[in-house]
């Protein structure tokens, strides 16, 4: 039995894992939707389909994400800032910080060699510093997530939005379209806006070489590109930045397994 | 634990509760003083100078920042808190002064104790006796309690020199002569507005037990340096008040510090630690959420335990007054060894914001913590200004991390205790990661 | 004094979520009263409310005397003659409606404010308008969600028994876990009265700040919702008054400061003439930006 | 060497008008000590008003305010001083960490408000410039801290004198007390061109006069004020009437943008009272045989903050009356106000500053009780905290027009 499992069950997308001698076997991703603990066990039927295992196959299960404590199968809860790390560092090992975008919040975490915390913020729970930012602003604009990447780098003259309010972005958003302004500016206004808060996270953990990009935000090229010019250095770019965290934790399984043998 | 019963994850000193109750007595005591027409003092925390001659006048002495810790912990500082807005007073300032000023405003309004008052309430003051210690909040706020009451104020210096300055020759002399004087014109500020003499040899007694009790206190927190450390700091900061306010005759209070350090010596020899197994050794700075203490106890549960605290609340390091003989030169030298204790190592170490930094850094090593909690506070700048520069030295000279875990003295809804629970379990790994990191910097913990 | 033309006096409240005009006379009889939502066209179409509300006083641009413009958009209505805070308007608006007003709540959609006013004056004021939170916007955000319409929250939160508190400051993860509580079973009706007690308590907190002396009176589009005056009340714990129509307080309030500044040029003999003014298109930003 | 006389008038030539001097000056803050510099004077920063600067000018310092920047945005110094602090300061800090203020011989700085002594340390310890002197100025004007006082600014003087290894003389202290003095009295004139209606000179103007004196040697300040007197009497387009005339009190503000803001909605800011205004300036040193006395006397009794606290004398009954204590601290707002004929004042204060925050209420019930409206306003220290401020000033026009 050398398989493990990780369960990441976030605010807006439910994200798993299965590994195999701690390399990734598969992995799913769910809308987390209001119930928690049915996307779990949905997800878990998915992974183990997709991997053709059994229940019985998985050493081990590490759920994080907000809706942890909803993973019934689990065997361990652990906090998603040590997945993250956990899941970075064996991605990129010499990964020192990882700026963590999610739905509902950013974090970055410094990390040790081995993966381990060393230090972390997390951003206010405010919807203008998070992930959920972007979505609203596509959402108004009607462009698909997947694409306002590619769409905000075409922008030369990003629009400087006056709020720090995601809800009062949305409506000056939208001013802005009647305005005429381009679609590419408005949502190159919001990745900036977005990378100035990251980087005051960032600011007050220090930058150490060797910086990735996680979570849903870390498939936004936009975002990138913004935090990129921000902070003037390259970003490591995993090749499934939404499954980092869920990583670390079939990562954490494994661990948890091999320190109690 | 026989009977089945769940073990309390902190083990609480049985001596502390009698140190506790000393001062909860403190108000009930002021309202009998004041039905009785003796003179009341609302009073700042001055470490021992004003307060010894308060009473040695036989003034009953209160103090606010106490009070506003107990309305926390009661529930009644909303009601204060709203009423101080409404006056106008802007919010982010100091939680305990906010609401202070909210309950005289209600006392003003009331004429009387307002009925909800939590401990018997705080009876309407002859006198406030402010500090120019530390907080600019503890002298702008007796001066703006002026709104609601006509007692006078007087503000009590203390010099705060710069860890450099302080070295410089004469000027321990004249800052001591400083708080003589300051304490000196004190007295007779008082003797004037009472309007009956101050006896003297009762001040010399009370100085001379005062610094004993500090003694004692400050025998008791070096057990702490113990492994397993028998006292937490939630039976710290409960019994810490009796020797920070002087809210009985200081000669009791050091009778009852002795006690707590029998239990402490004995719990040290049979090797028991405050909690069950002591997996991780904290620091904590400054404030501590007086309204959600239990989450103290879910970290005791995963091994942590706190052994050292916020410097500003412990006893002066010793220091030997014995050829000091003026009562009052005494006192200004203990508070002066209180606030620059530290300068000496600061100075050697080149660290030049003494004492509101440095003592942390002594603090840590000697306690042998493995991590230090922070706790800035929305309403509080002088608990807060610091804390990142303790963060940042406390990592770069001895490796020890900080979590930092956001709240407020009185405001309830500022602390977080699920997104701080999910902190500490992550800075778990850090404390085990940095402990490493000491061994191979070879450092002794 | 010589006969002359009678006068009319316009009030335009460019909100951030309605825009609201009207029109009165000398004798101040309300000529016209227009509604609309601001949304982001009818921010630059705010002559076309005025050219609404003109078709329904019956009177061509030319015959209003003076036209002020209050609100979030104000500085961006060309056609005004002056521009006024909606603080001083709404203060002005509500005591016509309430002589007696002392303290005065307004919650809109981009700000709430807690109005001091003595003699029908403004004397000391406090505003929100950072966070989206505690303010109309948080319920029309919520409401889309929900697939309800606005008018519809008051009374649903009404039969409410039990209410539930709102975890969530902000307001895009308050409307989440509204949709998650639901899904938990609990009734809409609860869920929407915990809303308007989020909003209640927020709003009620800042208007603490100032000394809260009767009457109070509640205005602003969010008055509209019969459960938010619920909450309200409750928090205060004192009665409040509401106006018939609390959208156009502002508005109403414009255009009685417009006749006042009128009157007084008129007083000191200084011309009303009209200058030359258009409706024309309003643009909210600075094109050269 | 203090002559009063300027040797080197290259930019301050008579020729070129004083207020577009001024500008240049406002807009470039260093450049003239940067020149100084290259000559070899020595540039020493101080933070607030309690450095005693006279004692940097008798030893032919120069001395160098340092200022925040507001339009800069904070990324360094949240590493030492947190979100809950003077968001002026934090921008000091900033500014430091970010070598803005590496052309500084030395620092002097003083226990003007608590974040400013703990500005002091931090400072020190992570900018460690060759010269650092915190004078730890006391909070109260009893005799005893008088006495103190005078005893810190002795301390100050033997570590100048070490830095610059040069004795200060009585006659030396006595000199810079004169030329400081006589700016002082400048000020004042400058000041008195702002009481009629309209006044000579604007706010906005005014507030570059003062960061200008903050970034030249105090004889080049003098020479400065007298072109920009001399200029601002003669000239005719000056500012217009407005319905407001206002005092603004407060927290330091060190940029034009909010007074900008009050300005061009119908107010002229005729009066301020704030550190880098009139409080600066208003109270002179008077000139005692120990020139020491008349200097502690001043920076601990004589200016007026209230980061100094003053208690009311005692009525018969050995109770306080409030109307007095307000009277005895705010009563020289009202001679402002009936001088330069104010009709509404602005109390504006920094968010978490404490100093200025506690006396809100109390001020508010004064000015009412002397019949003039006053608003308070908090704000962060940036740019993008005006537009909503705006709003907010608008209305008080409003109320009190
Ligand atoms: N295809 C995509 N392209 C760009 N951004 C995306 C994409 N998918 C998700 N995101 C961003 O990622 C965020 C969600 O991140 P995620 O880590 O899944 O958060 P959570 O775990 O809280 O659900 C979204 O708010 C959005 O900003
Ligand atoms: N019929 C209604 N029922 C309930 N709420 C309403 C209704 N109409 C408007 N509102 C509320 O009023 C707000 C707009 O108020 P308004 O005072 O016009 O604000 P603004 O001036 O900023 O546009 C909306 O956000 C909405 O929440
Ligand atoms: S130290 Fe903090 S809590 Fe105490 S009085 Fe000062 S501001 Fe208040
Ligand atoms: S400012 Fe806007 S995005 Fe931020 S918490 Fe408030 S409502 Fe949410
Ligand atoms: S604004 Fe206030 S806190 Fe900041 S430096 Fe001045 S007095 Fe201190």
């Amino acid at each position: 039995m050398t398989y493990f499992m990780g369960i990441d069950i976030g605010s807006g997308t439910s994200k798993g894992v299965i590994t195999k001698d701690g390399e990734l076997l598969t992995y799913h991703l769910l809308p987390s939707g209001v119930n928690y603990r049915a996307v779990a066990e949905k997800l878990r039927e998915e992974l183990l389909a997709k991997a053709k295992l059994s229940p019985e196959d998985i050493a081990y299960t590490v759920a994080t994400g907000q809706g942890a404590a909803n993973v019934a199968f689990s065997d361990q809860q652990v906090t998603d800032i040590r997945c993250c790390a956990r899941g970075i560092s064996r991605i990129f090992p010499s990964v020192r910080t990882v700026i963590d975008v999610q739905a509902q919040s950013s974090q970055v975490i410094r990390l040790s060699e081995s993966g381990r915390v060393i230090n972390f913020v997390v951003s206010e729970k405010c919807a203008a510093g998070s992930g959920r930012f972007l979505e609203v602003i596509a959402n108004v604009l009607q462009i698909e997530l997947k694409d306002i990447g590619v769409l905000s780098l075409k922008s030369k003259n990003p629009v400087a939005f006056t709020t720090g309010c995601a809800v009062f972005g949305e409506s000056e958003a939208i001013s802005r379209v009647a305005e005429g302004s381009a679609k590419e500016d408005i949502l190159a206004g919001v990745h900036q806006a977005l990378a100035d808060k990251i980087s005051a996270l960032i600011e007050r953990v220090g930058l150490e070489e060797g910086c990735a990009i996680s979570g849903g935000g870390g498939l936004d090229v936009g975002l990138i590109k913004r935090v990129e010019e921000k902070l003037g250095i390259k970003l490591l770019m995993p090749h499934q930045p939404q499954m980092v965290t869920a990583f670390g934790a079939a990562i954490m399984a494994e661990e948890m397994v091999q320190l109690a043998g | 634990m026989a009977d089945g019963e769940k073990k309390r994850a902190i083990n609480r000193l049985k001596t502390m509760y009698p140190l506790r109750a000393l001062v909860d007595g403190m108000y009930e005591r002021a309202v009998e003083a004041s039905k009785e027409g003796k003179p009341v003092a609302w009073c700042m925390v001055n470490w021992w100078g004003g307060d010894a001659v308060l009473r040695a006048m036989e003034v009953a002495a209160i103090y606010p920042e106490d009070y506003g810790a107990v309305c926390a912990a009661f529930g009644t500082a909303p009601t204060y808190l709203a009423q101080s807005d409404s006056d106008g007073f802007p919010s982010h300032m100091c939680g305990y002064a906010r609401n202070c000023l909210g309950y005289a405003a209600r006392m003003k309004d009331l004429g009387e104790i307002p009925p909800e008052a939590p401990m018997g309430g705080m009876p309407k003051p002859t006198l406030l006796l402010s500090s120019g210690y530390f907080c600019d909040t503890r002298y702008k706020w007796f001066q703006a309690l002026g709104r609601y009451l006509d007692a006078p104020v007087w503000v009590l210096e203390m010099p705060h020199p710069g860890v450099k300055e302080s070295r410089m020759e004469g000027v321990r002399e004249h800052n001591i002569k400083f708080l003589v004087e300051e304490l000196r014109e004190f007295i007779a500020f008082l003797e004037n507005l009472l309007g009956k003499k101050m006896d003297r040899d009762r001040l010399a007694e009370i100085i001379d037990d005062t610094i004993e009790m500090n003694r004692v206190w400050h025998e008791v927190n070096e057990l702490r340096k113990a492994r397993p450390c028998p006292m937490h700091s939630r039976d710290f900061w409960s019994s810490m008040p009796a020797s920070l306010y002087m809210a009985a005759d200081p000669k009791v209070t050091a009778d009852l510090y002795r006690q707590m350090y029998d239990e402490a010596k004995s719990m040290v020899d049979n090797h028991i630690g405050a909690v069950e197994e002591e997996k991780y050794r904290l620091a904590f700075a400054e404030l501590p959420p007086w309204h959600s203490l239990g989450f103290f106890n879910q970290l005791a549960e995963r091994g942590w335990n706190f052994v050292i605290e916020s410097w500003a609340y412990h006893p002066p390091k010793p220091i030997d007054l014995s050829k000091v003989s003026d009562p009052l030169e005494r006192v200004a030298n203990l508070t002066y060894q209180y606030f620059s204790g530290y300068f000496e190592d600061a100075f050697n170490t080149g660290d030049w914001w003494g004492y509101f930094a440095h003592p942390y850094l002594e603090f840590v090593r000697e306690y042998q913590c493995d991590g230090i909690m922070l706790h800035p506070l929305l309403t509080c700048r002088t608990a807060t200004n610091h804390l990142m520069v303790v963060q940042d030295q406390l990592m770069t000279k001895l490796k020890v991390p900080s979590l930092i875990i956001e709240g407020d003295i009185v405001d309830l809804n500022l602390f977080d205790p699920a997104d701080a629970l999910r902190k500490a379990e992550t800075f778990e790994e850090t404390m085990s990661h940095y402990q490493k990191v000491r061994k191979e910097a070879g450092l002794a913990w | 004094m010589k006969s002359r033309n009678p006068l009319y006096f316009a009030g335009i409240d460019l909100g951030s979520t309605m825009t609201k005009v009207v029109i009165i006379d000398e004798g101040e009889v309300i000529r016209a009263r227009v509604e609309s939502h601001t949304g982001a066209e009818h921010r630059r179409l705010a002559n076309k409310v005025m050219e609404q509300a003109l078709e329904q006083a019956n009177l061509p641009f030319a015959e209003i005397t003076y036209v002020v413009a209050t609100g979030y958009g104000r500085i961006n209505v060309p056609f005004a003659d002056s521009q006024i805070t909606e603080l001083t308007c709404h203060a002005r608006g509500v005591s016509s409606l309430f002589p007696s007003v002392r303290t005065a709540l307004d919650i809109g959609g981009q700000d709430a404010k807690g109005l001091k006013i003595r003699d029908g004056k403004l004397i000391d004021f406090v505003m929100n308008d950072k966070c989206a939170a505690g303010t109309g916007r948080f319920l029309e955000v919520i409401a889309k969600a929900l697939g309800l319409r606005l008018e519809e929250l008051g009374s649903i939160s009404l039969k409410s028994t039990n209410k539930v508190n709102i975890s969530n400051t902000c307001t895009i993860f308050a409307q989440q876990e509204v949709v998650s509580r639901l899904s938990d079973g609990v009734p809409l009706e609860d869920v929407v009265a915990g809303l308007h007690e989020a909003i209640a308590s927020r709003t009620v907190g800042m208007l603490k700040r100032l000394k809260i002396e009767p009457d109070v009176v509640f205005t602003g589009g969010v008055a509209k919702n019969s459960g938010v005056v619920k909450a309200v009340r409750e928090n205060l714990g004192s009665e409040i008054l509401v106006p018939d129509d609390p959208l156009i307080s502002g508005a109403l309030g414009a255009a009685l400061l417009g006749k006042e500044l009128t009157l007084k040029a008129l007083e000191k003999g200084e011309s009303v003439q009209k200058k030359e003014r258009r409706l024309t298109e309003v643009t909210f930003f600075n094109q050269e930006s | 060497m203090v002559t009063g006389k300027i040797n080197h008038t290259e930019i301050l030539s008579v020729a070129e008008a004083g207020l577009s001097k001024t500008k240049q000056i406002y807009q470039d803050r260093t450049r003239r000590v940067k020149e100084l510099k290259a000559e070899g004077k020595k540039v020493i920063g101080y933070l607030d008003i309690y450095p005693v600067l006279e004692m940097l000018t008798a030893l032919d310092l120069v001395p160098y305010r340092i200022l925040g920047d507001m339009r800069e945005p904070i990324t360094k110094a949240d590493t030492c001083l947190p979100t809950v602090v003077c968001p002026f300061l934090r921008s000091v800090m900033d500014l430091g960490l970010k070598g803005k203020y590496n052309f500084l011989d030395g620092v002097v700085m003083a226990h003007g408000c608590e974040v400013s002594e703990k500005t002091a340390h931090i400072w020190r310890t992570y900018l460690n410039p060759s010269y650092a002197h915190f004078i730890d100025t006391p909070h109260t004007t009893h005799a005893a801290a008088q006495r103190q006082h005078k005893e810190l600014l002795k301390d100050f003087k033997r570590t100048l004198e070490s830095f610059t290894g040069k004795e200060l003389s009585i006659e030396k202290l006595k000199e810079a007390i004169k030329i400081h003095n006589e700016q002082r009295a400048l000020v004042r004139e400058l000041y008195d061109l702002k009481k009629p209606d309209p006044p000579l000179i604007s706010g906005v103007e005014t507030l570059q006069v003062m960061v200008a004196l903050a970034s030249l040697p105090v004889a080049e300040g003098n020479e400065l004020l007298r072109q920009v007197i001399s200029e601002v009497k003669q000239r005719k387009d000056g500012p217009a009437k407005k319905p407001a005339r206002l005092l603004v009190w407060g927290s330091i503000i060190d940029d034009i943008a909010l007074i900008d803001m009050m300005e061009s909605i119908g107010a002229d800011v005729v009066m301020d009272d704030t550190v880098l205004g009139s409080r600066a300036y208003f109270s002179p040193v008077a000139l005692t045989a120990d020139p020491l006395d008349g200097l502690a006397h001043r920076y601990l009794v004589e200016l007026k903050s209230p980061r100094t606290f003053r208690e009311t004398v005692l009525s018969e009954t050995k109770r306080k009356d409030y109307m007095t204590d307000l009277e005895n601290r705010f009563g020289y707002l009202k001679d402002y106000a009936r001088e330069w004929k104010v009709n509404g004042v602005i109390l504006q204060a920094l968010r978490y500053c404490d100093i200025h925050g506690y006396e809100v209420p109390g001020l508010k019930d004064y000015l009412a009780s002397i019949g003039l409206p006053s608003i308070y306003l908090e704000h962060d220290y940036s740019e993008a905290a005006l537009a909503q401020l705006r709003t907010r000033v608008q209305a008080f026009l409003e109320v009190i027009s």
